[in-house]
Order: C-alpha cells, then sequence, then structure tokens
C-alpha cells in the first residue's frame, strides 16, 4: 500500500514539475505580456496543483492535508485576481503612452 | 522518497530561475510584475516539496503565508503602475 | 547528498537576485529583483531548520518590504535620472570592489574556521523550557529567556514610527497618513479585498495561537494583519486613521506599557526584572504576547503607510 | 561540504554584494535596497550558526533564531524610516542627492 502510495505520489509531483517547466518555457517563448501571462498563471497553477494531490499522501494527518489543499486554493485565488490587474494595468499602459 | 522530492524541488527552482530570466529581460513593466507571481506559485511548491522531505510540519504555515502575501506584493506593483499613469493628486484633500 | 544540491540551487539563485538587486538599470527593476529575494529566503530558513525565521521573512520579506519599497519607488519622480548624473569615479568602484571583496573573505574565511563542536545555547534552553509552560522553544527564549531584547524591540518598532511620524511637513501633523487610495468599488481588486481579508485574520489569529507550541507567534501574525489592512487600504474601502485619533495612539503603546507593567510586577513577585513567578509564567506570558498583537499590527501597518500626508476631515 | 557552511559562505558573499551596491549606488533608496541585502547576508549567517549549534534533540540553537525574528522585524522598522526620510527629501528639494552640495543638474 505504501508503495503504491508513494508511486502515486512520484507520478502527481513529476507531472507536476512538467507543468512548471511548461509555464517557465512559455514565459520564455511567448510573444507578448498577455500570453506570458497567460502561461505563468495557468501552468504554474497547474503544476502546484499536482504537486500538492502528490503530497497528500506524504501527509501525516488530515488537518496537514487540509491545509495544503488551502494553500492551492488561496494561490489559485490570488494569482486569478492578480493576473487580471496585472493585464489591465499593461493595457491600459499601452493605451496612454 | 525524500531524495526524489528534494530533487523534484530543486528541479522546480530551476524552472522558477529559467522564468525570473523573463522577467530580468521584461521588456515591459507586466513583465516585472509577475516575479512575485513567479516565486508565488514556483517556489512555494519548492518550499512544501522541501517541507515534506525533512518532515517539517510546520512548513505548510510558511507556504499558507507567502500564499498570502504574494499577491499582496503584485497588487502593490498594479497601484504602482496606475500611480505613474495618473497625474499626482493633490496632497491635502481636506 | 540531493539535499546539497537544493542548497546549493538555492543559494546560487540567492547570490544571483542579490547582485540582480544591486546592479539593475533602475529601481524598478532592483525591487522586482529584491521581491524575489525576499520570496527565497523563506526557503533558505526552511533549509536551516528556522521554521519560525522563515514564516516572519515569508510575512516580511516577502510581503510588506516589497510593497514598501515599490510605494517609494513610484514617488521617486525624476530624481533617479538626476541621481545617475551624480555616480562616483571609477577610483570609489574599484575601491568599493576591494574593500567589499576583503569583507566578503575575511567573513568566508571566519565561516570555514569556526569552533568545533559549535557553542550553542539549544540544552540551557531545553532543560528550562518546561517551567515557562510553552512548548516552542522559541517562543520562549523570545517572552521569558531573553524577554527584555523583545520589550526594546516593540519599543524600537513605536520609537521608529514616531520617526515616520515626525517627518510630516507642520500642517499635516495629526492628518492620515499617505495618499488616499482610489480604486473601482466593483472592481476586481474590491472584491479580491473583501474576499481575503477574512482569510487573511482567520490564519494569523491561527499563527498567534499555534505560537505557544509550534512555530508561529505575534510577530508572524501582527505581520498578516498588518498586510491584510493595508490591502484594504490599497483597495480603497477603507481610509488610513488620523494619527491623532486618541483609541490609535492607545493601541500603539498599549503592548510595551503592559509588558513593562508584568516586568515590574516579576520584580515583586519573584525577585527579578521581567522574571515571571513559576506557576504564572504561562498566563503571564499570553498576556504580554495578546498586548503587543495591536501594537505591532498598528506600528507595522502606519509604518507601511507613511508619514501624514493630507490633513483628512473627521476624526 | 555541509549545509551549514555552504550558506555561511553564501552569506559572507550576499555581504559583499551588499556592501558593494551601498557604497557605489548614488540615488538612496538603491542604497536602501543594498543594504537590506547586505543585512540579509548577516541574518543568514547567523542563522547558518543557529543550525551549527543543534543539540538536546533541537534542530538549531533557537537563541540566535529568536533574535533573528526580532532582527527582521527591526530591519523594516528601519528601512520604512529610511524610506520616509528619502520621500521626505524628494518632496522639500525635488532632488534626492545625498551630496551636501548637490550638482545643477538634480533639479528637473
Amino acid at each position: 500500500m505504501d508503495r503504491l502510495l508513494d508511486l502515486f505520489s512520484i507520478v502527481a509531483i513529476v507531472a507536476g514539475g512538467f507543468f512548471f517547466m511548461a509555464g517557465s518555457v512559455g514565459l520564455l517563448r511567448f510573444p507578448d505580456a498577455y500570453t506570458r501571462l497567460h502561461a505563468l498563471t495557468k501552468a504554474d497553477n497547474l503544476g502546484l496543483a499536482l504537486v500538492v494531490i502528490g503530497l497528500l499522501p506524504q501527509m501525516d494527518s488530515v488537518l496537514a492535508a487540509l491545509k495544503l489543499v488551502l494553500v492551492w486554493l488561496l494561490v489559485l485565488l490570488s494569482s486569478a485576481a492578480v493576473s487580471q490587474l496585472i493585464a489591465r494595468a499593461a493595457r491600459r499602459r499601452e493605451r496612454t503612452p | 522518497m525524500d531524495e526524489f522530492l528534494l530533487s523534484a524541488a530543486a528541479f522546480v527552482l530551476l524552472m522558477v530561475a529559467l522564468g525570473l530570466l523573463r522577467v530580468a529581460r521584461g521588456p515591459g513593466y507586466a513583465d516585472r510584475m509577475m516575479a512575485a507571481q513567479l516565486l508565488g506559485t514556483g517556489g512555494i511548491g519548492a518550499l512544501l516539496l522541501v517541507g515534506a522531505a525533512v518532515g517539517e510540519a510546520a512548513v505548510v504555515d510558511v507556504a499558507l503565508t507567502l500564499a498570502l502575501l504574494a499577491a499582496f506584493t503584485s497588487i502593490a506593483f498594479v497601484k504602482f503602475m496606475a500611480h505613474k499613469d495618473r497625474p499626482p493628486t493633490s496632497e491635502d484633500d481636506a | 547528498m540531493t539535499g546539497n544540491i537544493v542548497s546549493l540551487a538555492i543559494v546560487l539563485l540567492l547570490l544571483a537576485l542579490a547582485v540582480w538587486a544591486v546592479v539593475a538599470r533602475n529601481a524598478f527593476l532592483a525591487i522586482a529583483g529584491f521581491v524575489a529575494y525576499g520570496l527565497l529566503l523563506s526557503l533558505v530558513w526552511v533549509r536551516l531548520h528556522g521554521v519560525d525565521v522563515a514564516l516572519t521573512e515569508a510575512a516580511i520579506g516577502g510581503g510588506l518590504t516589497g510593497a514598501m519599497l515599490i510605494g517609494a519607488v513610484s514617488r521617486l519622480r525624476g530624481t533617479e535620472a538626476a541621481a545617475r548624473a551624480e555616480r562616483s569615479g571609477a577610483g570609489v568602484h574599484v575601491l568599493a570592489l576591494l574593500l567589499s571583496l576583503g569583507v566578503a573573505a575575511t567573513l568566508a574565511l571566519c565561516v570555514l574556521v569556526l569552533p568545533d563542536p559549535a557553542p550553542t545555547l539549544a540544552p540551557q534552553v531545553a532543560q528550562n523550557l518546561a517551567v515557562t509552560g510553552v512548548g516552542n522553544p522559541i517562543t520562549g527564549v523570545l517572552l521569558a529567556f531573553r524577554a527584555l531584547d523583545t520589550l526594546l524591540e516593540a519599543i524600537v518598532l513605536v520609537i521608529a514610527l514616531i520617526g515616520v511620524w515626525s517627518l510630516a511637513p507642520e500642517r499635516f501633523w495629526g492628518g492620515r497618513p499617505g495618499l488616499r487610495h482610489q480604486a473601482d468599488p466593483d472592481g476586481i481588486l474590491a472584491y479580491f479585498a473583501r474576499l481575503l481579508p477574512p482569510l487573511g485574520i482567520v490564519f494569523a489569529v491561527y499563527i498567534f495561537w499555534a505560537g505557544a507550541d509550534h512555530p508561529g507567534g505575534k510577530f508572524q501574525s501582527a505581520t498578516i494583519l498588518a498586510a491584510m489592512w493595508t490591502l484594504v487600504l490599497m483597495a480603497g474601502l477603507a481610509d488610513t486613521p488620523r494619527i491623532d485619533h486618541r483609541a490609535l495612539r492607545f493601541g500603539i503603546v498599549v503592548g510595551p506599557l503592559v509588558f513593562i507593567a508584568i516586568g515590574v510586577l516579576g520584580l515583586f513577585s519573584a525577585g527579578a526584572l521581567l522574571a515571571y513567578p513559576p506557576q504564572w509564567a504561562k498566563p503571564m506570558i499570553v498576556v504580554v504576547e495578546v498586548a503587543l498583537l495591536p501594537t505591532l499590527t498598528l506600528v507595522l501597518g502606519l509604518l507601511l503607510a507613511g508619514a501624514p500626508a493630507r490633513r483628512g476631515g473627521g476624526a | 561540504m555541509n549545509v551549514e557552511t555552504l550558506y555561511g559562505l553564501g552569506a559572507a558573499a550576499l555581504v559583499g554584494i551588499g556592501l558593494y551596491g551601498l557604497i557605489v549606488l548614488a540615488h538612496p533608496l538603491r542604497k536602501i535596497i543594498a543594504f537590506n541585502v547586505m543585512g540579509s547576508g548577516v541574518f543568514v549567517l547567523f542563522g547558518a550558526l543557529a543550525k551549527r549549534g543543534a543539540a538536546a534533540g533541537l534542530h538549531a540553537d533557537p537563541v540566535p533564531q529568536a533574535l533573528l525574528i526580532t532582527a527582521i522585524v527591526v530591519a523594516f522598522a528601519a528601512s520604512a524610516l529610511a524610506v520616509a526620510l528619502i520621500v521626505r527629501l524628494i518632496e522639500s528639494t525635488d532632488s534626492a542627492s545625498l551630496a551636501s552640495d548637490p550638482p545643477d543638474g538634480s533639479r528637473d
């Protein structure tokens, strides 16, 4: 059982690492600020989600696991709000040279 | 397992470093403002992985703090942009 | 082995960000680098087994310092270009380089020849912790073994705030700090600033409460509360208070006052300043912590807001 | 090399980088950032020493760690005071020059 859970963790975390990589490559390669913002917030949040899911079986208590999920929810909430704010600020800047 | 978690943390950190290259290169202000967001997600990911490897349960609290406050810095950045766009307001509104 | 690779990656990234924060072309870029640097530092503390320190760093280095510097950079106007013209000559650069290399090399040498075994106070702390009634050794050090440091720190914070306030132009004395933030009341920022603070407050209370036995405590809790307050201010949902408000001033000094009162009480009940009689140690520590919380929250939030900059109507 | 030595050496480099910036940079706000880099180098060095002091079942010596928490908060307060001073300097002189006799180019 432990073996199986460890395997689950490894698969999820590797997948998470892949999305972190995708986010960073997108951040480097995409042509403008909006698409780069898109790469950063979407891919990295998915990466974090997979890392969190992978770590869940490694936690000692239910409370710790719940807090782990809360971390992800908070990051999701704030990056949703912040990415919109950054995109708007960038757009306003384009309009008023 | 711990070895794997630490390697994963190192990998995520490497990806954050890669992303920081973009933040350093710019060209726009928006790209720079992503610094806090990038470390907000990637840094928290690495932190959680290291914490699980070391077996420090309280690291989750550090991650929660970062999650709460990384947004705070980003919002200050956005406010700064808005401030730069507008002509300085009169200081006395009495 | 793998642990060392992670640490090496952290150190290299940290050094790169430090160089960036120093050599960046303009102040805004430097601050972007410094914010990333501050967030990364909390990872350093976790690697050095200082979760309490990591929490403080995450809250202050990752949040408040960055926001304060960004607030300052927006008020620089044209002074940056002028400062560039004032740049020091090549001779100064070479001397500065030599000096910093010398200092860094000396420090590095000291690190390499540190005595073994390392001197430590950990056994003494571990031995005497039970008397204080708290389980977190760092809380024990902060409020029992080195309580004087913590008391003086609280006073230093209040003095720093008085220093900031005293920089207000004469006509604004007693007014409201900082500019009034304007934001769309239905916008995403206002929405976010309504949603996040309740969560932040719950978390701050949790960190405060956890501080007795686990990493956490009043400093971290107060920083989070101050950040949540500032978020509400930045969204334009509330205004900074007038600094001549009585309740505000009471809140600012209540922590040091209660701390001193408890300290003097120790003079009579336990025979030394800031000493606690054994059976009363825990409740007294809790009272001090609770009294320090409003002081720290208000001082940190108001330090972030800056000097009074407008009169502001009403009290 | 053990972890403490690695971070200790990194901390020494941070102090050097910060000190260099503190001397060379002209704008006071940049000096504050450099000073904070230098300060955090000292903190990390202190943290490495605390880690070396692990004993009696504790992972690190709690005394330096408690002082670090105090230090981080005080460093923030000091930076806030410095920033307020700069803002006031700019507002009253329209220049951020620290020279006793500002060059002509500093007024806009």
